[in-house]
């Protein structure tokens, strides 16, 4: 599907969907609160079958954080960017573990570096950093570690 | 820390696989909850190697952060550079001269081979013969001295830089090359011989470690892994980047699902990778290996993505830039650690000693999971 | 049929193992297939490729003269902090004041042997040597002071 | 000509010279129980040494070849580390348990010396029922295992022993069955009987099917049962680290680790002297010149040869072939190797009682 025919079919989902083009693929900002259900569409949909999340981060942008999706259709190969805004005090989004398995994996690192609550998370427990670092955030600008950062 | 997860019976023991462990080929640590010798739940635990990469790479310039990406997958360190290199460009929007991507797509390949070999050795070492890990060596030395000869390194070559590579071709590479297709198509047959054929691997692979086409997908799986299930996910075909669209290779699909298809993929994609580089050798075009480029590079404001198939999937690059000489935020999807995340799923049910075959067969590399 | 299919079963298992065995025993018979360097005693005919990377090491001539202005361009480039360029004023023959190079630090202990250094050189001053053997007591012994004792920089280079 | 039955003859007429017989029974002991000690030493320090140099060859390396000439004091240094080691009993552990284990798994190994003919006339102990002696004590071996295992309070050790435990309760049957069809041909339990029997042909070397057959199922069998790859599931470095014997170090694992080359020893001895006709020489039917030849041939170097042949296929094995799952483990015993011996003994006694052998 072309993007301006995603376009066309995610405002149809969604209405209140905000589009930004000329990256490289299509960019839709999404509210958290609709994302879960975008997320079911996405990828039951007939005509969408976003089934493969290829890359799910988060940045920090100081004043606020961006969760980003990066979906793959294996059946149609057409490919778009989900971004949602998050509040830097109180970060939280609702979970798509259950409709791709391995956002499992990726939610629980952005746990530990950013910390975002998925809610509905499964298991919502430390993956990479060891016992003792919960809610420290070392992956936000402002996070300050006189010991295991060295700064050139 | 442990006993709350899970339901655990009668008769359930816990065990530590790792970060001390022969088979988990570096500082993995599985938590299984077994019984007897039946595997009921695998827990991953990460983090022993991690060196917050990402982070690291918000202070490094775009031409100094390519280095540490070869300390990720230190098995494929050409191909992370690879896309680092290539997001960067994609970023100044530079064409790179063809000779510097026919190099590239060599040198690519030639660490595919590299890695495979030595995913084989270990992999047959995993399963209890050890013969065939110094057999695999045999070939992957003779690549190394390639590396060698032309990058100045074996294993964390740093050649592959923003606007083409870091200098010419050795004189002696295409000889070079030629020779170890040579010995290559001389000794390849002996992997069957020893491994491929034998009754007893066949047994200890086939139907062990089952993974559906979906949960593949579902899971992120990719390279090997995924297409051993029969799912077409190869980046150098879907989304080709430098001069694979102009080549002729087969993407190898197997419908397995088990480790032994994932095995199989593996053998036969060396045999591509000796394909691809048969069709570049001979025909390396003359000219520049490097396109000029600023001393200080700095990518416009914008977001950059780019996928390459390494030799244990795609390998993603998400660059955030906000205008400056360094990354605002850098995101390296790595193949292992979705791979991995689908452990737990395929091991399910079955014994310990299966185990094994299955991370044999994920080719995990715990540097590029971990990050 | 399940007679005969068992039989099967037996003998292709066999014959696959019998083809591993001859396989290994092959390699048993020849030693002239033995890949083993022995590396000390090998060191008179290891060759290292010429482009193989080692260390950072200082080009001097016969007259104890580098290329290194002090630019710092190196130092810059250094992804590890590994060298360190402390620079002092020279009076040049015309009496005017001219940075040159006093002390080029060198960390082997940070370095990863990345060459950026040695592309950002303008004047070719550093390159990377070939030796590999860097093993020592103490890590002191590791921070190296790249310029020779009472090495001046070579006339014409800017 | 000197051979070792001479040295033995004149040895016991010679005490018998000095002392009374009882004096002399006691003195034979002791010496014989010297001599078994530093056969012990030498053949584990050269049963090391050859399986390295096996491996090494295999996999296209030299292996050792600093220590002494072309690295034959390897093994001996190997020693005199593992001797100046600590040897470390771990908390938690059962101490009697766990440093009792090494010890009985070298008295299995010395015990089963006893039946052995290393030459013509030369024997420890030639008693009528050596074949069943063999038996009988190889199998309390996974007892020193099983207590081991136990005793380390390690669930790695535990499942190791567990799994050898399985094993060889279930390999003793086929390697029993095999040797049976031996003793049903030669119609004897005692050894020497039985290299008598193979004084014009070794048994393997009669043609008869079935006795190939059971040469092959005991050549796995008692792989099996010495714990060697492909049948290593109770070390199973890369799923159980080092399975039974992880919480070992020092002279003790020395003594585990002696203890299966023993073993390996042993069992290719009575190997050797069922199916290859012991110290027996190689004889061709009415070939007299060359018979004599053979028989030339000290009966000891016979003997060693054969058994250092077999050792050398078991090692074989071990650098080919990899490891099997125990279910797959048990699954070839049970489905393949026991029916397989069944019906073979079931031939051999045909034969035995219709008189087809010869």
């Amino acid at each position: 599907m072309t993007n301006d025919a995603l376009k066309a079919k995610i405002t149809e989902l969604l209405p209140a969907t905000g589009f930004e083009e000329g990256g490289q693929w299509l960019n839709i900002n999404v509210e958290p609160a609709d994302w879960r259900l975008l997320a079911e569409q996405l990828r039951l949909d007939a005509s969408l079958q976003f089934d493969y999340l290829f890359c799910l981060t988060c940045i920090d942008w100081k004043t606020h954080l961006t969760m980003v999706y990066h979906l793959d259709s294996t059946k149609f190969r057409h490919n778009i960017v989900i971004k949602a805004k998050l509040d830097v005090a109180k970060p939280a989004i609702e979970t798509v573990s259950d409709i791709w398995r391995t956002a499992d994996f990726h939610e629980r690192e952005v746990y530990e570096m950013f910390g975002v609550d998925f809610i509905n998370h499964p298991d919502l427990r430390l993956l990479i950093l060891p016992d003792g670092w919960e809610g420290k955030r070392p992956m936000l600008k402002n996070f300050e570690d006189p010991v295991n950062m060295i700064r050139l | 820390m442990v006993e709350e997860i899970g339901t655990t019976v009668e008769g359930d023991v816990l065990i530590n696989v790792g970060p001390q462990h022969p088979a988990t080929h570096g500082v993995l640590n599985l938590l299984l909850t077994i019984n007897g010798e039946t595997i009921k739940k695998v827990e991953p635990h990460l983090g022993f190697i991690h060196r917050s990469i990402e982070k690291m790479c918000e202070s490094l310039t775009y031409r100094q952060f390519i280095y540490v990406t070869s300390r990720m997958d230190y098995l494929s360190a050409h191909i992370n550079n690879h896309a680092c290199a290539l997001v960067v460009e994609k970023g100044l929007q530079v064409e790179i001269p063809s000779r510097a991507k026919v190099i590239r797509v060599l040198m690519d390949e030639l660490t595919r081979i590299a890695s495979h070999e030595l995913w084989w050795g270990a992999m047959a070492m995993d399963l209890g013969a050890f013969t065939p890990f110094f057999h695999a060596f045999r070939e992957r030395e003779s690549i190394n001295d390639i590396m060698e000869e032309t990058c100045g390194a074996r294993l964390t070559m740093n050649y592959i830089v923003p606007g083409g590579v870091m200098y010419d071709l050795h004189p002696d590479f295409q000889k070079r090359v030629k020779d170890f297709i040579t010995l290559y198509k001389l000794k390849i047959h002996e992997y069957d011989e020893m491994v491929t054929g034998n009754i007893i691997f066949q047994n200890r692979m086939k139907g062990v470690g089952y993974l559906s086409a979906e949960d593949a997908i579902s899971y992120g799986c990719t390279g090997p892994t995924a297409r051993g299930s029969g799912v077409s996910c190869d980046i150098r075909k879907l989304y080709p980047y430098e001069v694979y669209d102009q080549l002729d290779f087969d993407e190898i699909l197997e419908t397995g699902c088990d480790s032994f298809a994932r095995y199989m993929v593996r053998i036969r994609e060396m045999n591509q990778s000796i394909r691809i580089i048969e069709q570049l050798i001979d025909t390396i075009p003359e000219g520049d290996f490097q396109a000029k480029t600023k001393a200080v590079l700095k990518l416009p404001k914008g977001e950059f993505y780019q996928r390459v198939e390494t030799a244990r999937g795609e390998f993603g690059v998400y660059i955030v830039s906000e205008g400056g000489n360094t990354p605002y935020r850098i995101k390296f999807r790595s193949p292992g650690f979705s791979n991995l995340s689908a452990l737990d799923q395929m091991a399910r049910g079955s014994k310990l000693g299966d185990l094994v075959a299955m991370m044999g067969t994920l080719d995990l590399v715990i540097p590029d999971i971990d990050r | 049929m399940f007679i005969i299919k068992y039989i099967k079963e037996v003998f292709s298992g066999l014959k696959s193992l019998a083809v591993g065995l001859r396989r290994t025993l092959y390699y048993f018979t020849h030693h002239k297939e033995i890949i083993t360097e022995q590396y000390p005693d090998n060191r008179e005919t290891l060759k290292l490729s010429d482009r193989f990377k080692g260390e950072v090491v200082m080009l001097h001539d016969e007259n104890n003269e580098h290329a290194c202005t002090g630019c710092t361009a190196c130092e810059l480039a250094c992804p590890n902090a590994t060298i360190k360029i402390i620079t002092q004023f020279d009076i040049t023959p015309e009496g005017k004041k001219k940075k040159a190079l006093d002390k080029f630090v060198y960390h082997l202990e940070l370095c990863t042997m990345c060459n950026l250094c040695i592309v950002a050189c303008p004047t070719d001053a550093i390159k990377m040597a070939q030796t590999f053997e860097h093993s020592v007591y103490d890590r002191s012994e590791l921070t190296k002071i790249l310029n020779k004792p009472g090495s001046h920089i070579r006339a014409g280079v800017e | 000509m000197l051979s070792f039955s001479d040295i033995s003859k004149f040895i016991d007429s010679w005490l018998r010279d000095i002392f009374n017989p009882t004096w002399t029974m006691v003195i034979e002991m002791m010496i014989a129980g010297v001599c078994v000690i530093g056969l012990f030493a030498v053949l584990g320090l050269v049963l090391v040494l050859m399986e390295r140099k096996v491996a090494a060859w295999i996999q296209i390396r030299l292996g050792p070849n600093r220590v002494g000439p072309k690295g034959m004091l390897q093994s001996l240094a190997d020693t005199v580390k593992l001797l100046v080691k600590e040897g470390m009993t771990p908390d938690g552990a059962d101490k009697f348990l766990f440093n009792f284990a090494p010890f009985i798994a070298m008295m299995v190994a010395m015990l089963l010396m006893a039946p052995i003919a290393f030459a013509k006339d030369f024997q420890l102990w030639d008693m009528n029922i050596g074949v069943l002696y063999f038996s009988a004590i190889s199998s309390i071996m996974v007892i020193s295992i099983l207590m081991a295992g136990w005793a380390s309070n390690n669930k790695y050790s535990l499942m190791g022993a567990m799994r050898s435990g399985a094993q060889i309760v279930s390999y003793e049957l086929s390697a029993g069955l095999s040797i049976l069809a031996i003793v049903v041909l030669s119609g004897s339990l005692n050894l020497n009987d039985i290299i008598l029997s193979q004084a014009d042909g070794w048994w393997i070397f009669k043609g008869h099917i079935p006795v190939i057959i059971s040469f092959i199922i005991f050549i796995i069998a008692v792989t099996a049962e010495t714990n060697r790859a492909p049948f290593d599931l109770a070390e199973a470095e890369s799923e159980l680290t080092a399975g039974f014997h992880t919480e070992y170090s020092g002279m003790k694992f020395a003594l585990f680790f002696l203890a299966e080359y023993i073993n390996v020893f042993i069992v290719c001895a009575i190997g050797a002297t069922l199916f290859l006709g012991g110290w027996m020489p190689f004889h061709i039917g009415h070939w007299d010149a060359f018979n004599h030849v053979m028989d030339y041939i000290p009966s000891s170097v016979w003997f060693f040869g054969k058994t250092f042949f077999l050792i050398f296929l078991i090692m074989w094995f071990r650098w080919t072939f990899p490891r099997l799952r125990i279910d797959q483990l048990l699954n070839l015993e049970w489905r393949f190797l026991l029916p397989i011996s069944m019906f073979n003994i079931l031939l051999v006694t045909l034969m035995a009682i219709l008189g087809w052998h010869f």
